[in-house]
């Protein structure tokens, strides 16, 4: 129904979001700075190398976003009750699981560019990660399908859990195909750097602050679909009584 | 009352479905007046845009399925406009069908009808762009075919039956197809390639391609059957 | 040089991306947090 | 003999679209009644007759058919009961007689309960291999009611039968629900011909604005 007194919390933040805000951006700031400026250049790529710091840890986030999309999709569908919370995470976890993917295809092809003198290469785990990328453009695009709060609950996590088996085909099937026309060992972006142990740090500091953001990020998502899926209610609680007395007027 | 119509079983209404789908193809010829010249269209353009018979030899295999792609698209839409005009799919639901089995009896019609279409576009391959192919080399192709139709056969009528009714099904259906036909996109052009010894290619090669087309279709098949019901209804 | 605007592209992007994101669903939360009651909202 | 519910529906709401098109709905229906529910357009006629097909979901209230509670298991009612909506939902390029042989083959009837069905209706002899697409509009609701009978519904949900019919056709559609209902069926239907309808039915309801009211 809708509320007489104006709510008072106006937002979705919390003490814990707001811990794991600033910790984030703590975090994200030494990237950023020890990123740019404190770790050495690479022997072989040079400066280049500095992109490794925020492309590396966005794909990682990236696979991670997609998996609890996955394991959220499943305990929505195999539980005896179908909890929407999980349908909320899963769909949250995609949306930030494709920007980090774009993140992560973007930065990559700045990289690649330095590195390899081309934006894009067919290379195996380019290859798949575009795939990945329009396959979860996809699922967004089911979760936005007419329909009522469930059934976009129940399609989107059978197309979630349909993605899931799709990862492994799709990936064999173009390493297999690379594999047998040309060796991929010129292309692998990683396996040339020399790291010491700061950039190492500083790698897996990207990481903590990625996988703060991703938190922070599905925390608030989370909550605001809850809202709105809440608000559209709230209005159907007033609809109901408009229409039940619409029915006694006439 | 209590005399409830006796539950039917799978395969009965599998092949009711099956028998269904392909009359109603035989009667309305859509596929073979529409989708299969448009099908051999593509092939004739990119003889044209290609204009290079070393190039089209080496690259028949690879538009022969994009050739196929492409029309697997336009079939499964029809096949689900078919469905959906009159409701016949929501008297389906509402007679309580085991609708694993109709995703069966569609899946298999709809190969069927990729088979008679990629027949006719590796026909034309060998007419436009003079591949040659050995006898082990039609075994091989002809495995490949069927693997292939049958993997694109479960996927689509999976995602045809989840966009069927629903606004902007148009581009919805390609987008979430393309990513998902990859991998069978992939293996059945290098086998076919293999078939055809296309850039030298050989036909050992091939068998490991069918292979995954096989996993392919075994996935779908299986995951398809579970999901389609939950997919259409509610 | 080149590789500079490169690796301040990547670090931009990454961050204008993060941050348009996190404001976009703080500006959503907001405007429908007004609509939901407060006992309506778990984690409070 | 205990009279039997066939149906039972509780402050029933059903939200459509965002819509609650049926808003608080209470009423019930015997085995062996044909009821007639009168209404406006958007009334809800249409949505309350999908949720007893068990096409939509209950969003509030209880709501039971045949015994199943639609609430718990929306499936279950399914294969008992036959809805017929503005759609006839037959196949527009197959016979009549190749559009019940599929319906018998999906529920296990034989082609005697298909002949049956089909003389019942009068689409026996050259109409029966006529394609639906050629058919006239009468022709084909009496080819949809057909297949309910094939299917052995026990509960008809009928929306507009009669729309589009002429004299003869609703003569026959008359006979048809009386001869279903003969047969052990209950009949529920929405028409806008209040004086036709209720000459059929044995009750009529009012919906009006989500709600049912006796008339």
């Amino acid at each position: 129904m809708l509320s007489q007194s104006a709510p008072k919390f106006s937002s979705t933040g919390t003490q814990a979001t707001r811990i794991v805000g600033v910790l984030t951006i703590v975090v994200m700031t030494w990237v950023v700075i020890s990123g740019l400026v404190f770790t050495p250049a690479d022997v072989v790529q040079g400066e280049s190398v500095r992109i490794m710091y925020v492309h590396v840890p966005s794909a990682w986030i990236a696979y991670l976003a997609f998996i609890v999309t996955a394991i959220a999709s499943a305990f929505y569908i195999f539980a005896k009750r179908h909890s929407l919370g999980f349908d909320r995470v899963a769909g949250a976890s995609a949306e930030v699981g494709v920007m980090f993917m774009v993140i992560t295809l973007v930065t990559g092809s700045l990289w690649g560019r330095l590195t390899w003198g081309e934006f894009w290469q067919w290379d195996p785990r380019l290859t798949t990660t575009a795939f990945l990328l329009v396959t979860y453009i996809g699922y967004l695009a089911v979760r936005r399908l007419d329909g009522s709060i469930e059934q976009r609950a129940r399609r989107s996590a059978v197309i979630a859990l349909l993605a899931v088996l799709e990862i492994p085909l799709v990936h064999f099937s173009v390493v297999f195909w690379r594999s047998l026309h040309q060796r991929a060992t010129i292309l692998d972006p990683n396996g040339d750097v020399k790291m010491d142990g700061l950039m190492l740090f500083t790698l897996f500091s990207g990481v903590v602050g990625f996988t703060l953001v991703f938190v922070w990020l599905i925390l608030h998502r989370q909550r605001t679909m809850l809202l709105s899926d809440l608000a559209n209610q709230s209005g159907l609680d007033a609809a109901i009584l408009a229409r039940q007395n619409e029915s006694v007027s006439n | 009352m209590k005399k409830t119509v006796k539950k039917t079983g799978r395969s009965r209404v599998a092949s009711a479905v099956f028998i269904k789908d392909l009359r109603i193809e035989a009667r309305s010829r859509v596929v073979t007046n529409q989708v299969l010249p448009f099908a051999g269209l593509i092939m004739v353009m990119f003889a044209f845009a290609l204009d290079n018979d070393d190039v089209l030899q080496r690259v028949a295999g690879g538009l022969i399925w994009l050739a196929t792609i492409f029309s697997l698209f336009i079939i499964v839409q029809r096949s689900f406009a078919i469905d959906t005009s009159d409701s016949a799919l929501d008297s389906l639901r509402v007679a309580g069908i085991d609708l694993s089995a109709v995703f069966l009896g569609k899946s298999i019609a709809l190969s069927l009808q990729l088979i008679a279409l990629d027949v006719v576009l590796i026909a034309a391959a060998f007419l436009l762009y003079q591949v040659q192919v050995s006898v082990i080399g039609l075994v091989l192709l002809v495995t490949c075919v069927i693997c292939a139709t049958t993997g694109l056969g479960f996927v689509g009528t999976l995602y045809g039956g989840l966009t069927a009714g629903t606004n902007g099904r148009e581009t919805l259906l390609p987008l979430l197809l393309l990513p998902v036909v990859a991998p069978v996109l992939i293996a059945a052009t290098r086998a076919t390639e293999a078939a055809f010894g296309s850039g030298g290619a050989a036909i050992s090669e091939g068998w490991a391609w069918v292979g995954l087309l096989a996993i392919f279709a075994a996935v779908f098949g299986v995951g398809g059957s579970l999901a389609f019901g939950p997919l259409i209804d509610e | 040089m080149q590789d500079a605007g490169f690796i301040f592209a990547s670090y931009i992007i990454t961050v204008a991306a993060i941050v348009l994101f996190a404001v976009g669903t703080l500006r959503r939360a907001k405007s429908s947090a007004k609509v939901v009651e407060d006992q309506h909202k778990p984690w409070i | 003999m205990t009279v039997e519910k066939v149906l039972e529906f509780s402050d029933v709401v059903i939200v459509y679209d965002n819509f609650p098109a049926v808003a608080g709905a209470t009423f019930s229906v015997n085995a062996g009644e044909i009821v007639l529910l009168q209404g406006a357009n958007g009334a809800g006629k249409t949505t309350l007759l999908r949720a007893c097909a068990g096409l939509l979901p209950i969003a509030r209230g209880s709501a039971n058919v045949l015994g199943c509670d639609l609430r718990l298991d929306r499936l279950a009612v399914r294969s008992r009961v036959g809805l017929l909506g503005h759609a006839n939902g037959l196949f527009q390029d197959l016979t009549v007689l190749e559009n019940m042989l599929f319906w018998s083959r999906l529920v296990g009837a034989t082609r005697n309960d298909v002949d049956q069905a089909m003389d019942a209706m009068g689409l026996s002899g050259r109409l029966s291999e006529t394609q639906v697409a050629k058919l006239s509009a009468g022709q084909r609701r009496r080819c949809a009611l057909a297949s309910l009978i094939v299917r052995r519904a026990q509960l008809w949900l009928l929306d507009e039968p009669h729309a589009g019919l002429d004299a003869q056709g609703r003569d026959e559609l008359d006979r048809t629900l009386r001869a279903a209902r003969d047969a052990g069926a209950t009949v529920i239907f929405a028409s806008h011909e209040i004086e036709r309808a209720s000459a059929l039915a044995t009750r009529s309801l009012v919906v009006a604005s989500g709600t049912v009211k006796p008339a």
